[in-house]
């Protein structure tokens, strides 16, 4: 008898299983819509656009299904109200993935550059982490790949910088899109971030800002 | 917030068995506090100690209690006025077997609380504030057996704030009722609690969520004693649990 | 996964045969095992109940919700026709029981009751030993061997998930245990007499919430077995446990009459009745 | 309430009065001592009803104590051996033998006779009452039984003699029959118990919750299953209660016995011929003249002490069964 509450634990259950779908269908699609050696079919990455959408609506339905007959209180509370969030925050990434996609699906050239290419390993690693930290419900993880965001910040000012100060600038549909695809992993990983602080939440039922160091640290304190 | 009651290192017994160990806690005035806890933990009995009923079944208390600056165990404390003071409502209903007018107007004659002349008046605003007297105003000579059930509870709580008590106990004062009665009883609580310190033991978790400000969750040693585990604003035991075995209890996964 | 070649609706356990009476139909999982057609009941000449219309699926939990006096109860036990105790109750409509009707006049009362079960709200174990509990209603079909009947309470009281906890006391009175246990033991109880459904009125009104989950957790076990029809206050309890979920209100004329009916989730999120939504949301009146 | 004006005393309690109806209405509490008061009528009340009890159990107690006392003159006089007492098959105290065998087998014997005719009739009505009885009928017929009850003795015991015996005489032959025998007079006492032991049955089975009985019905079981599996044994305990009170009844009447069962002491264990109770004896002897130093009217208290004990043990049984019979629902 110790199996009580199997039906609000299957839910739950298969709202992680969802959002680890979700997780890594966005590396997947971060990963094929930069990359530099292979072609990428724009309808691919739509469709997984749409899938997306699809899988982040069967989570807030099953979530808001919960809510409504399965009282979850506590963790389990905040596990429905986090899997919701990072539903939503990955569906933005996919999106963003497939805004990736539609900019340099003929246009080799800005995939070519190394920085975008690395914000694009980073952005993939992230992603990870942040699908660990969640399966993990660790909050410790979570907080360090939060804090790895400012790399990405970092590198599209050092792209904007490099590109608009360089001898050789490229010609303006190829900077704007290279800017935009930089935009677009740089949002990435705010929603990394934002996936973070639901993980967070989920672990501890706190809820602050994971991008600001004040909060960091205080966190630390609190979840070590 | 001002403490009402305060309770330190309370033990309760039933002889030598030890039924509650070690409790300390504050009541705050004018908050609604829930106990909650499986069955056998004590939390009826803890209850029954703060107007001492629990004396009428042979319990006995160790450490000390106190309503503001008196001490309800002290030897020259006389437990009939401390159960004035500290009104209770129980699980069942239990109005008199005589006239809705008769029920409350009893115990107000009983303790000499109003002329004759000026008990009508007494009744009134009774039924009123126990959110009654709407329902009932043209038929205070029926019995109040014929009421309904939840009407019956709210009766028995008009009756108990007819002796204008100070602290108001409720031991499961909705197991009995429908979630209709269970609402208007809930929201009575809060009316209530302007004037009343009011705790309430119930097996029911989403309306300790809903209806209290603060929350005691008590669970059975192995001794069978049963212990306060965790005591905090009611929001952040149901959120937040610091006690992994009220994260346990409060999300329904008992072992 | 239940083929027609199964054509007995509970397990063909060994001890008991098919009921006289009305003969068992082919069924399988999600048909309607029981179906009430324009069903009424009356005390005398008051009608407590007007103009239901339900369907019971067979292994799947039904609950029925709604206030004080609508007539839950009053509905579940004209199902197993509990209600011919009550002197001046009478029924009209249609209630079928794999397609023959209950309250036909050569139907015997006593076989109906056979087939479908009842928990009631407070545990009413009988005051005799936890064994002879379970063995009662087995006895009263047929004389069954010392170690038959050891083999049916053992299964029973497993069924019932109780075995573990009294399984070193099967002779110590019912009315020893805890309520929970009691309203288990109860259980296996109605379960020794294989019934094909299982009514429930407010079973854990008067349990813990553990003890409430543990019930809860059964059902869900049982389920896989025989028809539930459980009739609760407990509105979280009718929202987690049930598949079926029949809404109940009272009438002006103060008869308890059907207003909604539907698969458990969609009524508790998507209510067709604005009566159903204020119930379901604890907006009452 | 035109004094009221003027007594002071009233003024200000009704100022009192007042201050707390403000209070009801403004929702304020006033502050009340809590320390312990004398309360005078709390008291009285306590002492009245401790001397209640105490005086019940010392009614008892003198009781006892006279009965012992006597019966130990009537067992110290040179006559008389406990073993004797015990032991001696004839009561004859004209001729110094005081054997309370004979006295005790009829007793015994009336008794019998007369739970074998109460048991079953009386439990019969009482679950006739509780269990198939409509209200109507239910209505009409415990007054009936309660009737019965209300009948003197001495009128069972005219009926036993100038009814019973007859048709007994006619039924079995003249011959066979005493006119005093004690099989009238032990039907005629069992038609007495009946409503004793039906209405102390029937309030036993009425408390037998409902539930179970619905709960063995919804197991499938007929009524008279129910009755007789579920609700008389749940009400075990009261039903034997009845009848123990039934047999002290019986063991204690005298009027019937007396008047039906015969005038001489007589050991035998034969229903048909007469034979003297120890109630109906004491009932003779003590109606007679007698001194009050002969062993003639102290014998009368030895039996009584063994009336007594007879009751005692009757009661101590029936207190076990209830104990081990209970069945707490």
């Amino acid at each position: 008898m110790q199996k009580s509450r199997s039906a609000l634990d299957h839910d739950l259950t298969q709202n992680r299983e969802d959002i680890l779908r979700m997780g890594s269908m966005v590396e997947s699609l971060i990963h094929w819509s930069l990359n530099s050696e292979g072609v990428v079919s724009i309808g691919q990455v739509t469709e997984g656009a749409q899938r997306g959408t699809t899988i982040r609506e069967r989570i807030e339905k099953r979530s808001l299904q919960m809510l409504a007959t399965q009282h979850p209180a506590a963790r389990d509370l905040r596990c429905v109200i986090a899997a919701m969030h990072i539903a939503r925050e990955l569906e933005r990434s996919v999106h963003h993935c497939s805004g990736i996609a539609r900019l340099n699906a003929h246009d080799e050239e800005v995939r070519r550059y190394a920085i975008l290419q690395h914000m694009r390993e980073h952005a993939m690693t992230m992603t990870h982490s942040s699908m660990d930290a969640y399966v993990r419900g660790d909050a410790k993880l979570a907080l360090e790949t939060a804090a790895r965001d400012e790399v990405l910040d970092e590198s599209r000012t050092l792209l904007m910088r490099t590109m608009l100060t360089t001898d050789s600038q490229p010609a303006a549909p190829v900077l704007l899109r290279a800017i935009w695809t930089a935009h677009n992993l740089e949002r990435i990983g705010d929603r990394v971030v934002n996936i973070c602080e639901r993980v967070v939440f989920e672990a501890t039922g706190h809820l602050s800002d994971a991008s600001l160091p004040a909060s960091r640290r205080w966190m630390e304190n609190t979840t070590a | 917030m001002k403490t009402k009651v305060r309770l330190e290192n309370v033990h309760c017994y039933y002889g030598n068995f030890m039924a509650v160990h070690d409790v300390t806690l504050p009541i705050y005035d004018r908050q609604i506090t829930a106990i909650i806890g499986p069955s056998g933990c004590g939390k009826s009995t803890l209850l029954r100690s703060i107007n001492r009923m629990n004396e009428l079944v042979g319990g006995s208390v160790r450490g000390s209690l106190w309503l503001e600056e008196q001490n309800l165990y002290a030897p020259e404390v006389d437990p009939v006025k401390v159960r004035r003071r500290i009104g209770m409502v129980f699980q069942k209903p239990n109005p008199f077997p005589r006239s809705i007018y008769e029920n409350i107007a009893f115990g107000v004659r009983q303790h000499k609380l109003a002329a004759k002349n000026e008990i009508d008046d007494v009744v009134e605003s009774c039924l009123r504030r126990a959110a009654l007297w709407d329902e009932v105003q043209h038929k205070l000579k029926m019995s109040a057996l014929q009421l309904s059930g939840g009407q019956q509870q709210r009766l028995c709580i008009a009756r108990t704030i007819a002796l204008q008590p100070d602290v108001v106990l409720m031991d499961e004062p909705c197991a009995a009722l429908d979630p209709i009665g269970t609402g208007k009883i809930e929201d009575l609580m809060q009316e209530l609690k302007r004037d009343y310190t009011i705790i309430i033991v119930t097996h029911n978790m989403q309306q300790a969520a809903r209806a209290s400000d603060h929350t005691v969750m008590m669970m059975m040693r192995d001794d069978r004693a049963g212990e306060m585990i965790e005591f905090g604003e009611t929001n952040q035991v149901f959120t937040r649990p610091r006690d992994k075995r009220t994260e346990d209890y409060v999300s329904g996964r008992f072992g | 996964m239940n083929s027609s070649t199964a054509p007995i609706s509970a397990p063909a356990l060994p001890w008991i045969q098919p009921q006289i009476g009305i003969q068992r139909a082919a069924a399988r999982n999600g048909d309607a095992k029981m179906t009430l057609e324009d069903v009424s009941v009356f005390y005398g000449a008051f009608c407590a109940l007007r103009d239901v219309n339900l369907q019971v699926r067979d292994r799947r939990i039904t609950a029925v919700i709604g206030p004080s006096g609508c007539g839950k109860s009053t509905l579940l036990r004209s199902l197993n026709r509990m209600n011919d105790t009550v002197t001046g109750c009478r029924v009209e409509g249609r209630l079928l029981l794999d397609g023959a009707n209950v309250y036909d006049r050569h139907v015997d009362p006593v076989a109906v009751r056979r087939r479908v079960g009842m928990v009631f709200q407070r545990p009413n174990p009988f005051p005799k030993s936890i064994y002879e509990n379970v063995a009662y209603g087995v006895r009263l079909q047929r004389n069954v061997p010392k170690r038959e009947m050891d083999e049916i309470v053992e299964r029973c009281l497993r069924d019932a998930a109780l075995w573990d906890e009294v399984k070193d006391k099967l002779q110590r009175s019912g009315m020893t245990l805890s309520g929970g246990q009691q309203q288990r033991l109860c259980i296996a109880r109605a379960i020794a007499v294989q019934p094909e459904v299982i009514l429930m009125d407010e079973p854990c009104s008067a349990l813990d919430p553990i003890a409430t989950v543990r019930i809860e957790e059964l059902m869900q076990s049982l389920k896989r077995d025989y028809a539930i029809v459980i009739v609760t206050h407990n509105l979280q309890q009718a929202s987690r446990a049930s598949d079926y979920c029949a809404m109940m209100m009272m009438r002006s004329d103060r008869a308890g009459e059907l207003i909604e009916f539907g698969e458990t989730a969609a009524l508790f999120t998507t209510p067709q009745d604005k009566r159903t939504e204020d119930y379901v949301s604890g907006r009452f009146g | 309430m035109q004094e009221i004006s003027w007594n002071p005393h009233i003024f200000a309690l009704s100022f009192f009065f007042e201050s707390n109806k403000q209070a009801y209405m403004a929702n304020t509490h006033t502050p009340l001592d809590i320390r312990r008061s004398r309360r005078r009528g709390e008291d009285i009340a306590t002492l009245l009803l401790t001397a209640c009890g105490v005086l019940s159990i010392l009614t008892t107690l003198g009781i006892v104590f006279v009965l012992g006392r006597e019966a130990l003159k009537f067992f110290s006089s040179p006559e008389v051996t406990v073993i004797g007492f015990f032991t001696g098959t004839r009561w004859a105290p004209e001729g110094g033998l005081f054997g309370i065998a004979p006295l005790v087998t009829a007793t015994l014997t009336t008794s019998v006779i007369a739970m074998c005719v109460a048991i079953p009739i009386g439990l019969a009505a009482a679950v006739f009452l509780s269990e198939y009885a409509t209200p109507r009928a239910a209505r009409l017929l415990k007054p009936a039984l309660e009737l019965l009850a209300g009948v003197p003795t001495v009128v069972y015991g005219y009926f036993a003699l100038t009814f019973v015996t007859p048709l007994l005489r006619s039924l079995l032959g003249q011959e066979n029959v005493e006119v005093y025998n004690m099989l009238s007079a032990g039907l005629v006492m069992g038609v007495m118990i009946v409503p004793l032991v039906g209405s102390i049955s029937e309030d036993a089975l009425s408390a037998v919750p409902r539930s179970l009985r619905e709960a063995s019905l919804g197991l499938g079981a007929t009524k008279l299953e129910t009755t007789f599996r579920v609700v008389v044994p749940a009400a075990l305990s009261g039903i034997i209660a009845g009848v123990i009170i039934g047999i002290s009844r019986a063991v204690g009447e005298t009027m019937i016995v007396s008047l039906a069962a015969g005038a001489g002491p007589n050991l035998t264990l034969n229903p048909l011929v007469g034979a003297e109770t120890m109630t109906g004896h004491i009932a003779r002897i003590s109606g007679g003249d007698l001194s009050y130093e002969s062993i003639d009217y102290t014998s009368l208290f030895a039996v009584g002490m063994m009336l007594f004990a007879i009751t005692l043990t009757l009661n101590l049984i029936s207190r076990y069964f209830v104990r081990r019979f209970r069945e707490a629902y």
